[in-house]
């Protein structure tokens, strides 16, 4: 059912779940990125511009589609005959886009790519319990665990479990992914030409095995247009046919366009607020309420999201509950309505003792969110008696936040636009497991990581999802990240055009494959 | 031995490949007057400063009342020491004191680096010297642009002799004036010269001037003096062809420039040497031949 | 002129030596770890960070690592862009007809529009003077993405004359997209140039030369061609050279300003990631093409006054 | 005397208003016959380059000027432009005191000897050949060769010749000299002036010559004009004016000049040379004057002729006998 | 009664004889004027506390209450533009100051010590010159990251050069006046004569050339401020509110991007044209 938005009256949105499908074919479809790719290797493909553009030109071992379920991709098959290991029977008659054919030698050196610290895969973390990868027949690769996982598999479906040709790795060396060396995988599209700081073209694959997802464009030009304004009026003017993650200030003007419609999609993103010292103010949990009691979220939302988002109660977002659609509903009411009381959240800070106290939050000119969020923050301490410095620091070291603990130190807090590349809300909430790399603040709780591996272990994902709805109930009570709002995929699409999912699975799925013409 | 203020022996001077100065000897006696003269880029200015300390001589010795001056000064105390010897006055009235400072402060500077004296005696010693120069109250109080080039030259003058040197040089000083202020000036000179003593060196290339200024006389050419003496004898009995030549060139009545030319041309041919060496071969900084007398109006 | 010519080479070839050993052992001093960045913001374990350090040659003193990446340099490899995973000089190469597209086009802007009104300025004192004056000094003023702003909002959102992003392939297509671009990044320029054609001008127009040209009964029109404009071009020819290098800096505002990708936005962003070799690489770049623009300029000028190639001790 | 070449009459020129108005030239009247030359001297800002250039119609900016300047009966002040440039170009030519300054230094010499007759229409060969005739007759060696060089490769002395070269292209019948010789040595001014006085009989020019020294003024003119503060103050032939100078003004320069044959000393003058708009009432010369007397700063004194000599001074009969 | 005014004339009258009844000049005198009063007094003087945020009243309008409307976050865009005018104008004046200082040591000590020094000193010269401005800024931000140190010890160093070779030329040019060598006639060692008589002399065309490098300064301070190299939020500055702003142009808001913009180049046209205005009456003197 449609989720309306309440940014505010002309600000409200609508959930779309998908667009209408094709009609038929379209020579050229032109698509824009908001950066161009740093690279189109898969170990390194972490981000919005170079998923979008791999999602169609290489396959993973499993799928997740649309509709965020998780189905089989290159694996035709996928078996855990324990709880620590992971067996995939290997899709026969696939063809890599030279023409070779897919076989378990393939899988398993695309794997252990990430096991390589040589290659310093960004997917490292996917692969953290894995022992070993090994072919165990000539279609079949299992994988053995050092502890259950059940989240390896579902990552499969992400550019964790991509398959490249080892031929083609080998032959490639470092150059692979680059716009020298290409990509070789399977996917509906091949990559066809790379025009190094202005477009990546892609071309349908005629030999694709899947044909329920036969191309009806020839040929899919992603060019890369990274200020925002311009991203916008291009779409307008049609210079191009449609992009993913629309930014917000364009909102108005494309909702205005009669060109071409603005979707709003699912998505796993939420907005986020991370306390990255608990030894610091922060550190009372009475603290991290307050300040979350204090904030002006339906201000933040219409401000920095020009109305596009949805106050959130859990730092994950209900869209990341994709395996448990309809049980997510019922665990994310159960959870305590966030309202603002500012008097109350001053109380608080008396009790707490944190009256006057410093915290220091990290901003950035590297997107125009942080600032505001940055400022709503500052003037929300100040409401209930903390006083909040803004630390400006570079968009590397703003990147660093995430990275290395050393750039950590001094700062209290970070703002954080996340999303989990599965439909499994584990994702986001193994995070919070002691020693976890993204577990920034440090948090532990012995109860709290019990539940996590808990959780990991159980591959019926009813069970699973009761898991870790406990763990969300934990994880919002002790404020472990300061839940903001939640923000939808967005989609502009050219009215010549139609067929592409509105959803944020566009990631890892071949959204080119349904994009054709609208009559 | 002492009786000479300024004794040069063997001075020389070359500017890169260019010998400006040639072994150029000559004695200034205590409170005489010497006239160096001859064409533009002959090396007048260049012996002059030389003299101050300005430019440093490839060789030769430059002595004032005994004490030799020729190696680079050392110290605060030889600075100053040297500044009392010798003194020059600038062909430039406009461009010869810093504009920013009054022409008492001007005076003053110089008594105040050079005699330990009270405050009183120093505006006293001022006023006395502006009052020297005939410069009144009113100038005294008067930045350099409120002035004439005359009484800028007088300016110039009262700063020389603030530290009472025994010898002034005077590079064309009264050359961008005009020829009624330069009378006065000349009496100026001379009554200074009385009643004080000091010794005269004027660098010039008029020689009408220098026969009612200067006791002694010495021509360079080309960097070489050629021809030195009493200036009286010197005028009246020139012997080197080049003083002959300078001494016709001085237009008057009965001139003959036609004549002069060619006596030119042939000296020039006499002493091998072109009388217009193309200026490439010449210094970029120097122009030889233009005169740098940029007369501005006196407002 | 040949040894004058060898002399400057050298002086070239020995700034940059300089420049670069300036710029490598700068960035050398620079805090934070490089391969912390390499790693991408994953975790990072202690062997994935030795393996990048070994790869990047990081643990090499820093002498070996500079005469590593020099000697890489006169080869034309300018090392491998951490955050692209590829070789500079193809990044920059990629990048380079855009950014000299956008510097010429500039340039003959630059050119025509300053060289116009400082010289009907020159001669037309009075209202056109005081106008063009008034219009160059607002120019000179305002910054380029002050102008991106103005000229995008005006001419291809509000009017949709010029596309609003794109370096556009083919000719015509390159020189409709990059004409705002241009007119941002060539309107400080052709302020400056104007007003110093304009002051070269009347300081020419008042040397005693030009009354006597005039004074031999020389049209005024000849007189300003041959004796003020002439004449006037030395110092036009030098504030051309740094012109011509301040527009290759500028680039990177402006591109940024407009989105478009040539070497400029390349250096912005790899600054805000750290990209150090890309850095590097463009920052020697810009330096040489400084260095080459004010050779060009030194051999101008003895061709347009020849005092100076005497002095300069070319044989002539 | 037949018409005169040259005839000034009463010329007038004052600064327009604003800040700097001020007058600088009052009622100067002279007149240069065919194949004669006049002196012109002065101390510095008496009006003499004012007077040579305004002959070529020539004026600071912003000038007003009144009374007639005549050449050939042509009135210089209400041509034309066209006609103007014509005059310039052919019948009037004017050598300037620093040739560094006047000579294009970023030109070949050939384009500054050529500039004038090639804008009258004559082509470049022609005018080549011609400059090198040119060149050759003020005595400069390899004129071929001096045509290509530059000004800079060449000294002060012969870059005057080049100068006067350029002058003679038009083949002018007025020659106005303003301080050819000041910025030259003793020894090249004469072989430049005995240029100027070869050419002026070769071609019977008429030439105006000014100068501030009183000597060369007496050594090569026929008629000598002394300025003092804008005005006119006395005219004579050159052996009268020196012999028995009329005016006290000329008397005093003269007295003040060191002589070279002479014992007596320069006598100064006491003041400072003024300029016209520095002046008050009555005559300007009065409050230097040694013979003033209480009405000379009363009555402006008019010119009068006396003994063939023009004195503008109250008193310049009384003085005669002194 | 009397002293007051006498004395507040005294303290103007540079200021006055620099305009000469100019209007142009006497504006920008008064745009400068209102700067450094902004600059200084911005506590006081402005309507709201500028990191004041509002979200609900985001990228309103100009209204009675926000004369100049407010930015993304609800702030006040005319007060951020008063307290802009702080790093607006202190970036600028370090990197002038620090340049200038740089650039008369370098100058004077290559022309008066001349020789090998001379060389070597114009050398170094040389070298900084080929570093233009904003590159060095961008390589020192990336080596020692964002704010407004880097750029302004860059800017600073990459200014120097155009100081120092206008100084060294302009004091070789003094040098040969008589003035300088009969102090050396006088005794006068050479650091009196560089400080008491050199450097006052051509102090008005280096303090011309400092008004001018302002403006460029600030230009490019801004710029850097633009990429998001220099002033970092939520301080307000002009360049970084640019930055800020232009995201909203697409929201059809405009002033708070436009405000700043036009507050840039007022601040510049004001300084070259005092500028310009010293450097004329440098020119005149030097007729005289
Ligand atoms: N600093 C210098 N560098 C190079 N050459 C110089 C320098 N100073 C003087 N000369 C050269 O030395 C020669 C003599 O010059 P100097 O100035 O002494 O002549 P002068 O007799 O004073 O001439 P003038 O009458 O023109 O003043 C000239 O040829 C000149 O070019
Ligand atoms: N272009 C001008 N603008 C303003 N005033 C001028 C101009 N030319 C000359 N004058 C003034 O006219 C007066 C006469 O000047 P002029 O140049 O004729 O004097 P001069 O007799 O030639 O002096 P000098 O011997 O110095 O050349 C001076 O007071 C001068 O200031
Ligand atoms: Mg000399
Ligand atoms: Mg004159």
């Amino acid at each position: 059912a449609p989720r309306a938005g309440k940014g505010g009256g002309s600000a409200a949105f609508e959930i779309t779940k998908d667009t209408a499908p094709a009609k038929g074919t379209v020579d050229s479809v032109t698509w824009s990125l908001y950066a161009e790719p740093q690279s189109l290797d898969y170990a390194y493909a972490f981000d919005y511009s170079p998923n979008t553009v791999l999602a169609n030109v290489c396959e993973q071992l499993m799928r997740i589609t649309p509709d965020l379920k998780l189905e089989p991709g290159l694996a035709s098959a996928v078996a855990s005959p324990d709880p620590k290991r992971w067996v995939y029977t290997i899709r026969s008659g696939v063809r890599f886009h030279d023409g070779s054919t897919l076989t378990a030698d393939d899988v398993v050196a695309s794997l252990r790519r990430h096991l390589d610290p040589k290659v310093g895969s960004y997917w490292v973390s996917a692969f953290q319990n894995v022992k070993s990868i090994e072919k165990t027949g000539p279609m079949e690769v299992t994988v053995h665990l050092r502890k259950p996982d059940q989240l390896f598999n579902e990552e499969m479906g992400t550019s964790a479990g991509s398959i490249e040709s080892a031929a083609f790795l080998a032959k490639t060396g470092a150059g692979y992914g680059t716009p020298d060396g290409g990509v070789n995988c399977t996917g509906p599209f091949t990559l066809d030409t790379w025009q190094k700081g202005q477009s990546i073209t892609l071309k349908k694959y005629d030999g694709y095995w899947d044909t329920t997802l036969t191309p009806k464009v020839n040929t899919v030009k992603n060019v890369f247009i990274q200020d925002p304004s311009a991203r916008v009026n291009t779409m307008v003017a049609g210079e191009v046919d449609g992009g993913y993650l629309v930014p917000a200030t364009g909102f108005a003007k494309l909702r205005a366009a009669t060109n071409g419609t603005l979707y709003f999609g699912p998505s796993t993103t939420a907005v986020s607020l991370i306390p990255t010292n608990l030894k610091g103010t922060l550190g009372d949990v009475r603290v991290r309420r307050a300040l979350s009691m204090a904030l002006d979220r339906e201000g933040i939302v219409k401000a920095a999201a020009a109305g596009g988002g949805t106050p959130a109660k859990a730092p994950a977002a209900i869209g990341a509950w994709g395996i448990a659609p309809d049980a997510a509903k019922g665990y994310y009411d159960k959870l305590p309505a966030i309202t603002r009381d500012v008097a109350g959240a001053k109380k608080l800070i008396q009790e707490a003792g944190a009256a006057g106290k410093k915290i220091v939050m990290a901003t950035s000119t590297m997107s125009p969110e942080i600032s505001v969020i940055a400022n709503a923050v500052q003037s929300a301490g100040q409401a209930v008696g903390l006083q909040v410095e803004l630390k400006a620091v570079a968009p590397d070291a703003y990147t660093a936040l995430f990275s290395d603990p050393k750039a950590r130190e001094g700062i209290d807090l970070v703002m954080t636009i996340w999303y989990d590349s599965t439909p499994d809300p584990l994702e986001f909430y193994a995070n919070l497991q002691t020693g976890a790399f993204p577990n920034y603040g440090g948090y532990s709780n012995p109860e709290y990581d019990a539940l996590v591996d808990q959780a990991n272990s159980q591959a019926d994902p009813s069970a699973r999802t009761a898991t870790v709805a406990k763990l969300q109930e934990i994880a919002v009570r002790d404020m472990v990240w300061i839940p903001l709002y939640e923000v939808p995929h967005t989609m502009f699409l050219n009215n010549r055009v139609t067929g592409a999912p509105t959803s944020i699975a566009q990631l890892q799925y071949p959204w080119a494959a349904r994009l054709g013409s609208a009559g | 031995m002492t009786e000479y203020a300024l004794e040069v022996e063997g001075l020389r001077k070359s500017f890169g490949g260019h010998v400006a100065v040639d072994d150029v000897s000559f004695s200034l006696r205590l409170g005489g007057s010497l006239a160096i003269v001859g064409e533009s880029g002959s090396g007048k200015t260049t012996t002059a400063r030389m003299l101050v300390g300005l430019e440093r001589p490839d060789a030769g010795r430059i002595r004032v009342g005994g004490r030799d001056r020729s190696a680079a000064a050392r110290g605060r105390a030889t600075r100053l020491a040297r500044a009392r010897e010798i003194q020059m006055v600038f062909q430039d009235p406009y461009l010869s004191l810093d504009p920013r400072i009054t022409v008492a402060e001007c005076v003053e500077e110089s008594l105040r680096l050079h005699f330990a004296l009270s405050p009183r005696q120093r505006r006293a010693r001022r006023d006395a010297l502006l009052a020297r120069v005939g410069l009144g109250e009113r100038e005294a109080d008067a930045l350099p642009r409120r002035l004439s080039g005359g009484q800028r030259q007088r300016v110039a003058i009262a700063r020389a002799l603030a530290t009472e040197p025994k010898v002034l040089i005077l590079d064309e000083a009264t050359a961008a004036l005009d020829v009624s202020i330069q009378a006065q000036i000349l009496d100026l000179l001379a009554e200074i010269r009385r009643d004080t003593g000091v010794g005269y060196l004027f660098v010039t290339h008029n020689l009408a001037l220098v026969r009612h200024v200067a006791d002694d006389i010495l021509v360079l050419y080309q960097g070489r003096v050629v021809e030195s003496g009493p200036t009286r004898q010197v005028l009246s009995a020139p012997q080197h062809p080049y003083t002959r030549l300078l001494l016709h060139s001085v237009p008057r009545h009965g001139w003959d420039p036609a004549q002069i030319a060619a006596d030119r041309r042939a000296l020039a041919a006499a002493l091998q040497e072109t009388p217009n060496p193309p200026a490439s071969t010449e210094s970029p900084h120097h122009a030889p031949d233009t005169n740098p007398t940029k007369r501005s109006a006196a407002q | 002129m040949a040894r004058f010519l060898l002399r400057r080479v050298a002086g070239i070839v020995a700034t940059l030596i300089a420049t670069s050993f300036a710029i490598f052992g700068s960035v050398h001093l620079a805090p934070g770890d490089p391969a912390s960045f390499l790693l991408g913001g994953r975790s990072a374990s202690p062997a994935a960070v030795a393996a990048i350090r070994a790869q990047y040659h990081l643990d090499d003193p820093f002498l070996v690592q500079y005469v590593k990446w020099a000697g890489g340099v006169v080869t034309g490899d300018f090392g491998r862009s951490a955050q692209f995973r590829q070789d500079v000089a193809g990044l920059i190469m990629a990048r380079l007809p855009t950014t000299l597209w956008l510097v010429g086009y500039a340039g003959l802007l630059i050119l025509i529009v300053g060289l116009a009104l400082g010289v009907l300025a020159a001669l037309r004192p009075g209202v056109v003077d005081r106008l063009v004056l008034i219009g160059t000094g607002v120019a000179t003023a305002t910054p380029s993405f002050v102008a991106a702003m103005g000229l995008i909002s005006l001419f291809s959102l509000q009017l949709g004359w010029f596309p609003a992003f794109g370096n556009g392939s083919g000719f015509g297509d390159r020189i409709v997209h990059l004409t705002l671009p241009a007119a941002a990044l060539s309107l400080t320029f052709a302020g400056l140039l104007a007003r110093v054609t304009r002051a070269a001008m009347l300081e020419e127009l008042g040397r005693e030369h030009v009354e006597v040209a005039r004074s031999r009964g020389i049209p005024g029109s000849r007189v300003m061609r041959q004796h003020v404009l002439r004449n006037a071009l030395g110092p036009i020819t030098t504030v051309i050279g740094t012109v011509v290098a301040g527009l290759l800096v500028a680039t990177s505002i402006v591109e940024t300003a407009f989105g478009l990708s040539g070497v400029g936005q390349l250096l912005v962003g790899s600054v805000t990631v750290k990209d150090f070799p890309v850095v590097q690489a463009v920052s020697l770049l810009v330096v040489l093409a400084f260095v080459t623009a004010n050779l060009i300029v030194d051999l101008l000028h003895p061709l347009i006054d020849p005092r100076l190639s005497h002095a300069k001790g070319g044989a002539s | 005397m037949t018409t005169p070449l040259l005839e000034i009459e009463n010329l007038n020129v004052q600064l327009a208003a604003g800040k700097a108005a001020r007058p600088i030239l009052d009622g100067v009247s002279l007149h240069v016959a065919q194949g004669e030359t006049v002196g012109l001297v002065g101390e510095s800002g008496s009006g003499k380059s004012v007077t040579c250039r305004s002959v070529l119609g020539l004026f600071p900016e912003g000038a007003q000027t009144c009374g007639s300047l005549r050449l050939d009966g042509n009135d210089v002040l209400t041509m034309s432009p066209t006609r103007l440039r014509e005059l310039r170009r052919h019948d009037v030519s004017m050598v300037f005191q620093d040739p560094r300054a006047s000579i294009n230094p970023l030109r070949r010499i050939g384009d500054f000897v050529t500039e004038g007759i090639r804008a009258g229409g004559v082509p470049r060969k022609d005018a080549l050949k011609r400059a090198g005739e040119l060149l050759e007759s003020v005595g400069i060696r390899d004129p071929r060769a001096a045509l290509r060089r530059y000004p800079h490769e060449f000294s002060g002395g012969m870059l005057q010749r080049v100068m006067i070269a350029g002058a003679l292209a038009g083949e002018p019948r007025l020659l106005l000299a303003d301080e050819p010789t000041t910025a030259l040595d003793v020894t090249t001014q004469a072989e430049v002036i005995s240029i100027l006085t070869d050419l002026r009989t070769e071609r019977a020019m008429g030439m105006l010559f000014v100068t501030h020294d009183l000597e060369l003024a007496a050594a090569i003119c026929d008629r000598v004009y002394v300025m003092y503060a804008g005005r006119i103050v006395e005219t004579q032939s050159a052996d009268g004016l020196f012999g028995r100078p009329r005016h006290p003004y000329t008397a005093a320069l003269l007295a003040s000049t060191p002589q070279l044959d002479s014992d007596r000393p320069p006598r100064s003058v006491p003041g400072r040379p003024v300029s016209l708009a520095e002046t008050s009432p009555g005559c300007a010369f009065a409050v230097r004057c040694a013979h003033a007397r209480p009405r000379c700063t009363e009555h402006e004194p008019v010119q009068r002729e006396i003994d063939g000599a023009h004195v503008a001074c109250l008193r310049a009969e009384e003085l005669i006998n002194d | 009664m009397t002293v007051l005014p006498i004395h507040r004339r005294k303290i103007l009258a540079p200021l006055t004889r620099l305009a000469e009844g100019d209007k142009l000049v006497t504006a920008a005198l008064a745009v400068l004027a209102v700067l450094i009063i902004a600059a200084l007094f911005a506590s006081l003087i402005t309507p709201h506390d500028p990191e004041a945020i509002d979200l609900s009243a985001a990228l309103s309008g100009s209204s009675a209450d926000h004369l100049l409307g407010t930015d993304q976050s609800g702030r006040d865009v005319l007060s951020r533009l008063i307290f802009g005018a702080q790093t607006g104008l202190l970036g600028p004046l370090l990197v002038v100051a620090i340049s200038t200082v740089l650039g008369m040591l370098l100058g004077v000590a290559a022309a008066w010590l001349g020789g090998a020094v001379d060389s070597l000193l114009s050398r170094t010269m040389d070298f900084i010159f080929s570093f233009p401005a904003l590159l060095l800024a961008i390589i020192l931000v990336a080596v020692f990251g964002v704010g407004l140190t880097a750029p302004v010890i860059a800017m600073s160093i990459a200014y120097a050069p155009y100081v120092g070779r206008l100084v060294r030329s302009v004091a070789l040019q003094e040098m040969t006046r008589p003035y300088i060598q009969a102090y050396k006639v006088q005794g006068w060692s050479g650091w009196v004569i560089c400080l008491r008589h050199l450097l006052p002399n051509i102090a008005p065309l280096i303090l011309a050339q400092s008004a001018i490098n302002f403006g460029y300064a600030l230009m490019d301070l801004a710029a850097l401020s633009f990429l998001g190299f220099g002033v970092q939020p939520p301080t307000a500055d002009w360049g970084a509110m640019i930055n800020e702003g232009s995201a909203a142009l697409l929201q059809g808001a405009t002033l708070p991007a436009l405000a700043p913009g036009v507050a840039i180049v007022i601040t510049v046209v004001a300084f070259s044209i005092v500028g310009e205005a010293i450097a004329d009456r440098v020119a005149r003197r030097e007729q005289r």
